[in-house]
């Protein structure tokens, strides 16, 4: 299955992984910061009263 | 009715609710079928070898690059002029994306540069312009945390952006003043054996649309928070005031 | 407008203001690079046009978050913002002042520290005359720097994170006029991109330097 | 002179007072009163242009308000009489003795402001406001760090200015010595919670 | 102390902090010197090795002036100064908090932008090995400078002139060591001489430093 | 608890007071009083060892003493509680509830101090000395910017504080509502100029 990439094997894998683990990366971030600040808007919303949109 | 109703952050929060599940399947498909057909099912570049795998990644991430802070650009704009929060927070989530893409551009740039070029780096015009656009995603971001007040951050960027959006067009026909490059123009040499660019083509098109798909996503998702941050800050004041 | 003016020199010259700290910085760095470097002559004159504009950069920009950040501190720019002045003019004095007291001197001593990097004699006149016509631009650019993060608390750095990538294209034109100038070539084209950029930034940024320091006022 | 309606001011994106109303006539002087944090610092600011209102408008005639904020805008470096002398030009005004004279600076005149006491500093700062020139003066706590003798003689310079058509507006805690002035108390005017029916900040407004 | 140090560490992480900016201006000149002196591979090469320790030195630089100005201003250094804690323990423990925040990331980053000066590959390691061992003298030697300038407003400039002549020798050691380390000669003795900087100034300049800050407090 | 003995203190090099002499006992508060300019500040820096004194003695136990000067020394970027508990730490306590309580600053614990207005922020600035856990208190215009109701608030914290054995020493114009507190007027302890028979600064010395 695995293409043979001969001699610019390092290239190629270290492209796509450094690539894909930056993607990674950032999807993380946006989705653990998205997560945090849903559960604080939460609590805040609660702690008012206020009916929660979104 | 109106674009303009999607500026209201209620409206915003429910559409985009609707639209974000599709948007990130759909980015998920393009990305895989594009990936996997670039890496596992596509030959050799007689000249370039194996290493032409690297343009499913390498041409649409260079290519969001410059496309997010057009974009940036844009919402920037309609801040300024519209007042709309929505536009000035997708400008701030988007930064932090653009900036990704970027440093995807330069890294297989550099991965690439060293089996064709013989070297990683070299000041070549179109590299030297990507560098220079990663100093104007960080000092927008900088910016960004560094001013407390969220309205008077999201002026304040607006206003880098426009400056730094001229000044980035002076940029890059000042680099190209200085040096003419090793890099390939936008004719590459895909398109002169027809056979051998389609075979390259279609799945550098699905890429392209992956990322494409992608950057909506996320910018839509992380648009969602910075909305909610900022909800937030303003119940929060409000609660130490009552 | 005259008032502003006297008053910001005056300031410059007495103890403490920063008049000449911008040309000692600029001899620093004159001498540090060949320490860096090392001595060899031959590779020095080739980097000596490069290393004084980015020399004249850095000197500038070090003075840059004096422009406004010590009138936002004290008050002055709240008083200032209210006065019959008008904030555009309020930039445009004191990025003009800012010139007079930094691109100026560094102008006129340009040609002391290129013979310390071992310019070709055949540059200097290309090296002051760049500078003359781009320094005024670094000024304006970096007032406009100055107006964003002049709520910043000691923005210094923050401040050349968003100037630098500014400079550029001045940099770059300017550094090329000299290099080519040097090596005998013809100039005429980087020199007027950099006059372009100078009427082109002395125009429009005050605007945009007025902007941002009222979103920071209020 | 001055007249204010129905004036909402904010903080950081947050109403903290609304339907502010009052008018001040020539010649007289209104105070200012209430407890900390109630946003007198923030209603002063907006009145003189810095920062916009939420709602509501403030009518005065152009170029006709001298602001004097805590911080004096004084710079060290410059004598007493120099940065005067500044403030002076840059308001088209030339006369700077009246000022020193009022504000008892004579005796401080060529030293450099960066050795004066906090109380001499202070007075520096009110001289200003003598050569703007400008006729209706907002004052931030005009008297911190004055000693009993110099509130006494601002309160004078205050009084000479209402007699030659002026007008003040003055928040404070303490005792300006000013018998005359009318005093508000802003108190009342502390913005609603929304849920209590009080108008929203700008970005609550967006969520509407 | 602890509370000091986690006391500075936070401050520099909070929004404004400054927390990366000294790295991303190590970028800057990185990118800023090749757009000056040209793009030619050879001859960047060459000059890597002193131009990556200007720029680790300005960044350092720039920074600085945070140190204790800031302290001094808002009176949190007459607090501390009366204080139980020793003011040379003051000293040095921000001279820490400061190298955690600039030093440190730069000789983290410096490998990658080495690369961007096209620095030959040996010299990669000692690079930054002579980072590790050196910035932590540009830290201490900065914060004796900023102690001696608390009292200037807006004192960067002069900071500069006054440290810049100090960081001589650090500089010459460092760039030499990465120098001979990329032409495949031996390092040990400009890394040993580093080394015996970043302990010598460790142990005096606290003490000179707190002096000047008592100076310059009455 | 303090005694002061003949103390001259100056400022640039020139005498500003001289022979100030009194004692503080434990429970006990002075007031130092006296016009703008007099060297109320000058004083306080002295006793508190942040500048040498001309001539004359402070005699105090170590690190008894704990200075409040006109800045707080706050951190903008830190919440009112992270500020306190800074000092805390530094001063080796733990406790900041009761100055948090004690300072009417509980509602406020997770604000940053940028966003204080300026009373807040001296309320904050003013609980730093309930968490140093120090006898002796030098405060210099300690009410600036308090509402009547805060300096009422504060006259508490110091009666708590001179209960429990402290000491105050209070630079001040305005009435901090102390009345068991003495008194002492600065201004018949002005440097007499050299010609009058007064002492020379140091430099003078130097050259005399
Ligand atoms: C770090 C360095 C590099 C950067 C920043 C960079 C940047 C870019 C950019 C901006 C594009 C244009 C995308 C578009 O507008 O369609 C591009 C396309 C491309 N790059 Fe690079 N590049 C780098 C290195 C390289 C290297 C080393 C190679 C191969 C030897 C390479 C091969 C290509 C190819 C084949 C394209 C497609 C051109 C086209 O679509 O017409 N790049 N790159
Ligand atoms: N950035 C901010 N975000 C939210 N609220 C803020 C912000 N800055 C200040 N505030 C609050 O706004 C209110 C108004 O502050 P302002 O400085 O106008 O009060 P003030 O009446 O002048 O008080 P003082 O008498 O203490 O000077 C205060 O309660 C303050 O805590
Ligand atoms: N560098 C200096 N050189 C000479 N005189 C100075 C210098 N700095 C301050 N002074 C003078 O020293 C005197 C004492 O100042 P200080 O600040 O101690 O007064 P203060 O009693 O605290 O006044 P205030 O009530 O106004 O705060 C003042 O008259 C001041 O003008
Ligand atoms: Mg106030
Ligand atoms: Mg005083």
């Amino acid at each position: 299955m695995m293409p043979d990439l001969g001699k610019y094997a390092f290239a190629v894998l270290a492209s796509y992984g450094a690539s894909l683990g930056l993607l990674m990366a950032v999807v993380a971030l946006s989705v653990w910061q998205g997560r945090r600040v849903k559960r604080q808007l939460a609590e805040i919303e609660a702690r008012a009263g206020e009916r929660a949109d979104g | 009715m109106s674009i303009w109703e999607y500026a209201n952050p209620k409206k915003f929060m429910q559409t985009s609710a609707g639209v974000l599940p599709f948007v990130w399947g759909l980015a998920a498909a393009c990305l895989g079928v594009g990936l996997v057909w670039g890496f596992f099912l596509t030959p050799d570049d007689f000249r370039q070898g194996s290493t032409v795998k690297i343009i499913y990644l390498h041409v649409p991430a260079a290519m969001m690059a410059i496309n997010a802070w057009v974009m940036m650009l844009v919402t920037s704009l309609i801040w300024l002029v519209r007042r709309h929060h929505v536009s000035a927070l997708a400008a701030k989530a988007a930064a932090p994306v653009g900036l990704t893409f970027t440093v995807i551009a330069l890294v297989t740039g550099a991965f690439w540069g060293q089996p064709m070029w013989g070297t990683w780096w070299a000041w070549d015009p179109r590299l030297t312009s990507f560098l220079i656009l990663t100093l104007f995603y960080l000092g927008y971001i900088a910016l960004w945390q560094a001013v407390e007040n969220p309205d008077t951050a999201a002026d304040l960027t607006a206003v880098l952006c426009l400056v730094g959006s001229v000044f980035a067009l002076l940029s890059r026909y000042a680099v190209l003043f200085w040096n003419q490059g090793l890099h390939q123009g936008a004719s590459l040499s895909l398109d002169k054996e027809e056979n051998v660019a389609d075979v390259f083509w279609f799945p550098l098109l699905v890429c392209i649309a992956g990322f494409v798909l992608l950057f909506v996503a996320l910018v839509l998702m992380r648009t969602r928070t910075e909305i909610r941050a900022r909800r937030m800050a303003a119940l929060l004041a409000r609660e130490r005031l009552a | 407008m005259w008032a502003l003016l006297t008053r910001d020199l005056r300031l410059a010259m007495r103890a403490g203001g920063g008049f000449g700290l911008g040309l000692a910085f600029f001899l620093l760095v004159a001498v540090l690079v060949p320490l860096g470097v090392g001595p060899e002559g031959g590779m020095l004159g080739r980097i000596a046009p490069g290393i004084l504009w980015v020399g004249a950069l850095l000197a500038c920009l070090l003075s840059l978050d004096r422009i406004f950040a010590l009138d936002f501190e004290d008050g002055s720019l709240d008083l200032l913002a209210t006065s019959p002045m008008p904030l555009e003019a309020v930039v445009a004095v004191k990025a003009f002042a800012h010139w007079l007291v930094t691109g100026l001197p560094l102008t006129v001593a340009a040609p002391v520290l290129a013979v310390l990097l071992n310019l070709p004699v055949e540059g200097y006149g290309w090296l002051v005359l760049s500078l003359l016509l781009g320094t005024p631009a670094l000024s304006v650019i970096g007032a406009f720097g100055a107006a964003l993060v002049v709520g910043v608390k000691r923005g210094g750095l923050l401040l050349s994170l968003l100037v630098l990538p500014l400079y550029v294209p001045t940099l770059i034109f300017g550094a090329e006029a000299v290099k080519r100038g040097a090596a005998g070539q013809a100039v005429d084209v980087p020199l007027l991109l950099l006059a372009a950029i100078t009427l082109g930034a002395g125009a429009m940024l005050p605007f945009a330097a007025a902007a941002a320091i009222r979103v920071n006022l209020r | 002179m001055l007249s204010v309606e129905g004036l909402a001011v904010a903080r950081g994106g947050i109403a903290v007072l609304e339907g502010v109303t009052f008018r001040l006539a020539a010649g007289r002087a209104l105070i200012l009163r209430g407890p900390n944090g109630v946003g007198k610092t923030t209603l002063l600011r907006t009145i003189a242009g810095l920062q916009p209102a939420l709602e509501g408008s403030v009518s005065v005639p152009a170029e006709a308000m001298a602001y004097a904020a805590h911080a004096d805008g004084l710079k060290a470096a410059l004598t007493v009489e120099e940065n005067l002398r500044f403030w002076a030009a840059i308001h088209g005004t030339r006369e700077v003795e009246q000022a020193l004279a009022g504000m008892d600076l004579l005796a401080l005149r060529d030293r450099r402001a960066a050795n004066l006491s906090a109380g001499q500093k202070r007075r520096l700062g009110l001289a200003r406001l003598l050569v703007t020139g400008r006729a209706v003066w907002l004052l931030d706590e005009p008297t911190v760090s004055l000693d009993a003798a110099s509130v006494a003689l601002f309160a004078g310079v205050v009084r000479g200015h209402l007699a030659g058509g002026g007008a003040v507006l003055a928040a404070t805690h303490i005792d300006l010595g000013l018998a005359e002035a009318e005093v508000l108390d802003l108190s009342p005017f502390r913005a609603k919670a929304p849920a209590a029916g009080g108008r929203r900040g700008d970005f609550d407004e967006a969520f509407a």
